[in-house]
């Protein structure tokens, strides 16, 4: 048991850091830092995806067959952290981390070659079309319909908190087909073309002054039988499945330690008054005790991946752990960040996105968005699985 | 001692309460917001109708004699209401200054007109550099023919955008002083900032500005002294507008929580969120003994008054953020939103947080008033004068 | 709305300081100091109740006719926040405190007549019979029987978590006496003399090293019925009187304000290696942070107390606030004092009482028994109602 | 980089828990504690067959040479079983040293005892002012014949009262070095300390105490540097035991909950009690994470080994304390009494948090390394070697 890169891993180390060096330019790094939401905007997201896109990097976690890089977990990890490091936008969303690995475990080989290069080159952006006004936490009792009519699927209904569906091309959604049995059992998972007819959708501002979230609605919109996935009926256990993929996949490490270098930078400066954050001692110790937390996550990470890498799964409680720790983590950071602004916390600048209003240095551009990363970092215990689905899970597996 | 309201004061409160929820809802707010001045006249004038701008000053100046207890009423009310209009920076800071640093002339002329609701005078005080040390002012006024020459830059002042007036701070043989300069004068730029919490402010550079003689307060008086006691007096009332953001909150969340079904219940009859609802009004309440301390301490010796106030803010600051969060939590994605006001709760408390002082500042300044001990081991009862 | 004492008061706070400089002798409060537990131990406690006894101070929330002082709540307040300033060993527990209030308020004459004066002369000191080993925070489910045999009640079963019983004469029981309807409506409040045959004390070590708690076994324990209080199934709102009888009447704000000023006299001295902790930014912060909490705390005793003075009710939100903060503040406080003890921490002194021991420096001595209070204060929060109780009310309150 | 324990250690592992649960139980262990010496030398001298104590030691010493991995294992299961033997203290903490500083004889000697369990060795370094600076350091040696003459006060030297042979650190020509004295030199006074875990430690006080010229350990090496390695091994070992216990709090918790029934269902029933059980295997989970990069830090660079080992120690004296809390709090009063092993647990928690650096002194250390911004950004990865 180490923590010891193989020789071949610290070359992969150096092949990425040169790649990035050479292709992540300054004015993509600037989008990023000025973007207080979780995924970059898809304008610049997709700058950056088709330079990786040359290289073949876009998609870490898929299968070289897919056109994926086929690496190990530890190389994905080193790859993420590198690029989180560089800063890189986050182009990795609903597309290549959840639709895609559903379509190559469910798909139908007409499926894989026609979606997933369109992932890849960015020709398609997909939308992800879970969540329901009445349907949140309770996930199984949503009730967009979908009726069969000859080859096609007639739905009606409404999602909500899509993100970015107003870039999207495409949303995959669970929509129900059958209302007998048990509520998950009548789930089927569809595709659906956002340019069809009926389709509607409504943006939602959040409170960090972003349109990232929309609700769609949908009037009798028609979808191919074609573009269901798997079978009627089926839509829960592929929800299932795409929840626990990331499991043992997914890596906060990178991004929660490049938030900390940046907060850290930020704290070096001198504030007006002269002094520095870094010298407070009660700044310290909170960032100190931050900084520990994202090492004990770190290691949870590399734990749960030394775990899938050897063939097990790193279990309920781990798992819930990490999704939870992450959004604290996320959470404090951000906290922290905006606790060192002073007054200037009370200037808000309402233009998105912010990477669009003339320069300025990176420490008042840092300064400039981080009230709204902290308003932003609310969503993370929200979405995704709120903080009390995953105590939910953890209390279930202790307890049984 | 007594804490109970006397009920001229439950009346003042049940009015407030009434007219801002009548006047004042979310959806009117967000229309001032978006005005081009992002401010309703209309609002203004009827709180100078109802009294509310001459609350807090003498009956001699024109005012209704009101205690901090009735100021902490109606801000209670405007933190509710997430009110945008400078009540708290012309009518409680920058007023009280004129009342207690202007002649008689000053006094009858800034105070009527701010009574009258067709004045609302704006303090520039704090600069880049000031931080939470309030004696920390370059501005410089020097004499000048029968008047002075002032020069100063005043970033953030709060109140600033809706202001026909500023008071403006600055050195003058070594000493802060406060004077009277009109928003037109020469010489002044005003840049218009949005705020998180929606209300706008002034970025103020005053290049050689020329005041008249009769423009000076308080000529003989310790001015930086009285600028504490003001923002003192602000920070009870901040404190008093936490408490009634912070019940609006809990309020919020419990009404969607027993409104939102999940798993076949309603949110609110899942114990764990029980409990977690349980602890915000365990915060909801103390922040409002804070408060209250607060408002009954403005007018105590400076150590008493500083353990109050800086007490106050210290420890809303710290509950406030957790309900705040909390709510937002609770109310899960739409809390997230900007459609519900929980959001612009959060943003106003957040926002407080960085007003007058941090929430980090005032537990500094407390924790030096306690390393006193008579300070720290007195009683909150205090001998009658 | 004030803060200010009336020229009275301000007179009888002066008498009480006087009162406390001239008979709160040096070792009681050393003892008081050195004391761990909530409660004195009865041979340093009946001491100083017999100085005050003498003084017609016992029992400051007594009407004047049954011995009591006739005070105001403004002046319990203020007598209670001097006796606390000045290091009073508390002696005002079960006896002064629970079950006289029952008596006055349910006893008949002769009761009143026989035990009261037993109270305040200190012939008596009584033990709580409420908890037993299968009911705790659901304390209707007690199972300890009183069968009625002619004019005695016989009673079995089991008491726990009495507090002093070991040193008590008599202890208040809730027993259950019927069987039928709801199980409330089955419990009957009882006197029970310790020193009658059948009656067997275990004792029970806490983790903080000192034997206050105790097991009381009754084995066909006889019980004159005119010892029984009220009517037979009368017992439960008795208890809920009792429980309600102290709002706006009980006030912590006096202890933790002691508590704080003895943990900055700790921390103005200099540690081993010369640094002392009141220079300290992150002490400091913490420090600062719980006397707002202990200013918050006291402006909701005086606000009930208002209320009460007035006629009013303070609210159950108010009362569990106030119950749950109480709690949570002397831990914060006692787990700061632990913290600043260094490799000293790890010293325990066995003995019991800690005042037997050889006089040291008062600095020493309040480093000995830091980790013994700090071990102690987690009782603060389980016992008499416990948080989870307490947020149970609250909850009910809110979401009624 | 690989994570997962071999075959071995989980053997290892599954050996260690399954001995102590069978021969260390919270009966056994309160007798032990109640004994005159305070010590089990079965138990001792049964961990001299399993080989526990050749363990950490490379086999050209006698040991097994075992790594911090194996350590940890074990440490895990004395945490669980509360031991008060000086299996850290001995082996790890001086025994590491004697092997780090000793010539061969002092190795075949002391280490050969300690291996056979015959020779229990502690180290006497830290003096009442060094709090957390280990170069704090009065103590004086001065050459005296062929030998030295040692005067030193060494309050708390943990495990001292079981030991025979001390490792006394003194100023030697200024600079710090390490001596043995035996327990019975003349001039040595140990006085025995009981301590709020159940374990006993000694005042040690030498004066003028001679030994001989053999008694220097390490003459030319910068011992400083070694006992600070040490006590980081030593800490990384406390972390794993705090997980242990931490893991057996989680565990009782759950247990108790389970079977205590109260308002007609098990407290495990009850979603609040769920949630915050929740919270404490969350925390459970994260001191995991810290001990495990505490574990796998001890040989890492000195940059490195900080952020490992104090990381670690500060984050799992802040979660382990809430665990213990709430561990006490939900076995109500039960958890308060001493009849149960969770009050106990939580006191061997808190004596950790005081031994070898308070939680305090271990975030301000691991802050300090943290500001240079290559430790603080670098990857938990290491290049190999």
């Amino acid at each position: 048991m180490d923590l010891l890169m193989t020789k071949d891993e610290v070359l992969f180390r150096d092949e990425v850091r040169a790649f990035l060096d050479a292709h992540l330019s300054e004015d993509l790094k600037r989008a990023e830092r000025l973007n207080p939401s979780f995924l970059a905007d898809p304008s610049v997201g997709l700058k950056w995806q088709a330079k990786l896109n040359d290289k073949g990097w876009v998609a870490p976690s898929w299968p070289k067959q897919y056109g994926g890089t086929g690496w190990t977990l530890a190389e994905r990890y080193i790859f993420d952290q590198e690029c989180e490091q560089a800063g890189e936008p986050h182009l990795r969303g609903a597309s290549i981390k959840m639709i895609a690995p559903v379509i190559m475990r469910y798909g139908n080989d007409a499926q894989k070659g026609f979606y997933l290069p369109r992932i890849l080159n960015g020709e398609d952006i997909w939308a992800q079309g879970y969540s329901e006004p009445g349907s949140g936490s309770d996930l199984a009792s949503l009730k967009t319909r979908a009726d069969l009519d000859g080859d096609h699927y007639i739905v009606n209904g409404s999602k909500i908190w899509s993100t970015l569906a107003h870039h999207a091309t495409r949303m995959f959604a669970l929509v129900r087909t059958a209302d007998t049995g048990k509520k998950q059992e009548g789930i089927t998972f569809i595709l659906i073309d956002l340019k069809s007819p009926g389709v509607i959708i409504r943006p939602i501002r959040s409170i960090c002054g972003t349109h990232e979230f929309n609700q769609v609605f949908f009037d009798d919109v028609k979808v191919p039988v074609s573009d269901r996935i798997g079978q009627e009926g089926e839509g829960w256990d592929i929800a299932k499945y795409l929840l626990e993929f990331e499991r043992g996949g997914a890596f906060a490490g990178g991004v929660l330690r490049a938030m900390l270098t940046r907060i850290h930078r930020l704290a070096s400066e001198p504030l007006p008054d002269g002094r520095k954050m870094i010298d407070d001692p009660l700044f310290m110790a909170r960032f100190a005790e931050i900084a520990t937390d994202v090492d004990a996550n770190d290691m949870l990470e590399l734990a749960a991946m030394s775990k899938v890498q050897a063939g097990g799964n790193p279990g309920a409680v781990p798992s819930s752990t990490m999704k939870i720790e992450r959004s604290r983590i996320r959470q404090s950071i951000a906290e922290l960040a905006a606790s060192i602004l002073g007054p200037d916390a009370l200037r808000w600048e309402e233009h998105r996105p912010l990477h669009e209003l003339p320069e300025e240095s990176e420490l008042n551009e840092e300064r400039k968005v981080a009230s709204a990363v902290y308003f932003n970092s609310r969503s993370q215990s929200i979405f995704g699985g709120s903080n009390e689905i995953q105590l939910e899970i953890i209390a279930k597996t202790l307890l049984r | 001692m007594d804490l109970n309201y006397s009920d001229e004061q439950l009346l003042l409160k049940e009015s407030a309460e009434r007219f801002l929820k009548e006047r004042y809802d979310f959806e009117r707010r967000g229309k001032i917001i978006a005005s081009e001045t992002g401010f309703d006249s209309g609002i203004w004038s009827d709180m100078a109708d109802l009294g509310w701008l001459a609350l807090p000053f003498a009956e001699e100046n024109g005012g209704l004699g009101g205690g901090a207890v009735e100021i902490s009423l109606i801000m209670e009310a405007v933190g509710r209401a997430l009110m945008v209009e400078p009540y708290l920076t012309s009518v409680i800071l920058a007023g009280g200054l004129v009342e207690k640093l202007g002649s008689e002339e000053q006094r009858v002329e800034i105070l009527g007109g701010l009574i009258a609701g067709t004045s609302r005078p704006a303090l520039a005080h704090a600069e880049r550099q000031t931080g939470f040390d309030l004696g920390n002012i370059a501005a410089t006024a020097i004499r000048s023919g029968e008047g002075y020459l002032i020069s100063a830059e005043k970033p953030l002042v709060l109140g600033g955008q809706f202001a026909d007036v500023f008071l403006v701070s600055a050195r003058l043989d070594g000493a802060v002083k406060l004077f009277a300069v009109p928003a037109d004068a020469s010489g002044l730029t005003s840049t218009e900032v949005k705020l998180v919490d929606g209300s706008r402010a002034s970025d103020l550079v005053l290049d050689n500005v020329r005041v008249a003689a009769s423009a000076l307060f308080g000529a003989g008086a310790d001015t930086l002294a009285e600028i504490e006691a003001a923002h003192d007096r602000a920070n009870a009332a901040l404190a008093s507008e936490a408490v009634g953001i912070m019940d609006a909150l809990m309020d919020a969340t419990v009404a969607y929580t027993k409104e939102r079904v999940q798993f076949g219940k309603p949110l609110a009859a899942f114990q764990a969120l029980q409990h977690r609802m349980g602890e915000m009004a365990v915060k909801c309440q103390e922040a409002r003994g804070s408060a209250l301390l607060a408002t009954l301490s403005v007018d105590a010796p400076r150590s008493m008054r500083i353990r109050g106030v800086s007490g106050a803010r210290a420890k809303i600051g710290k509950v406030s953020r957790s309900v705040a969060q909390e709510a937002i939590q609770l109310h899960g994605a739409m809390g997230f939103s900007e459609e519900m006001p929980v959001g612009a709760w959060f943003r106003r408390l957040y926002a407080m947080e960085n007003t007058f002082g941090t929430t980090a500042d005032h537990l500094k300044r407390y924790g030096e008033i306690i390393r006193d001990p008579a300070v720290l081991s007195g009683s909150l009862l205090r001998e009658p004068v």
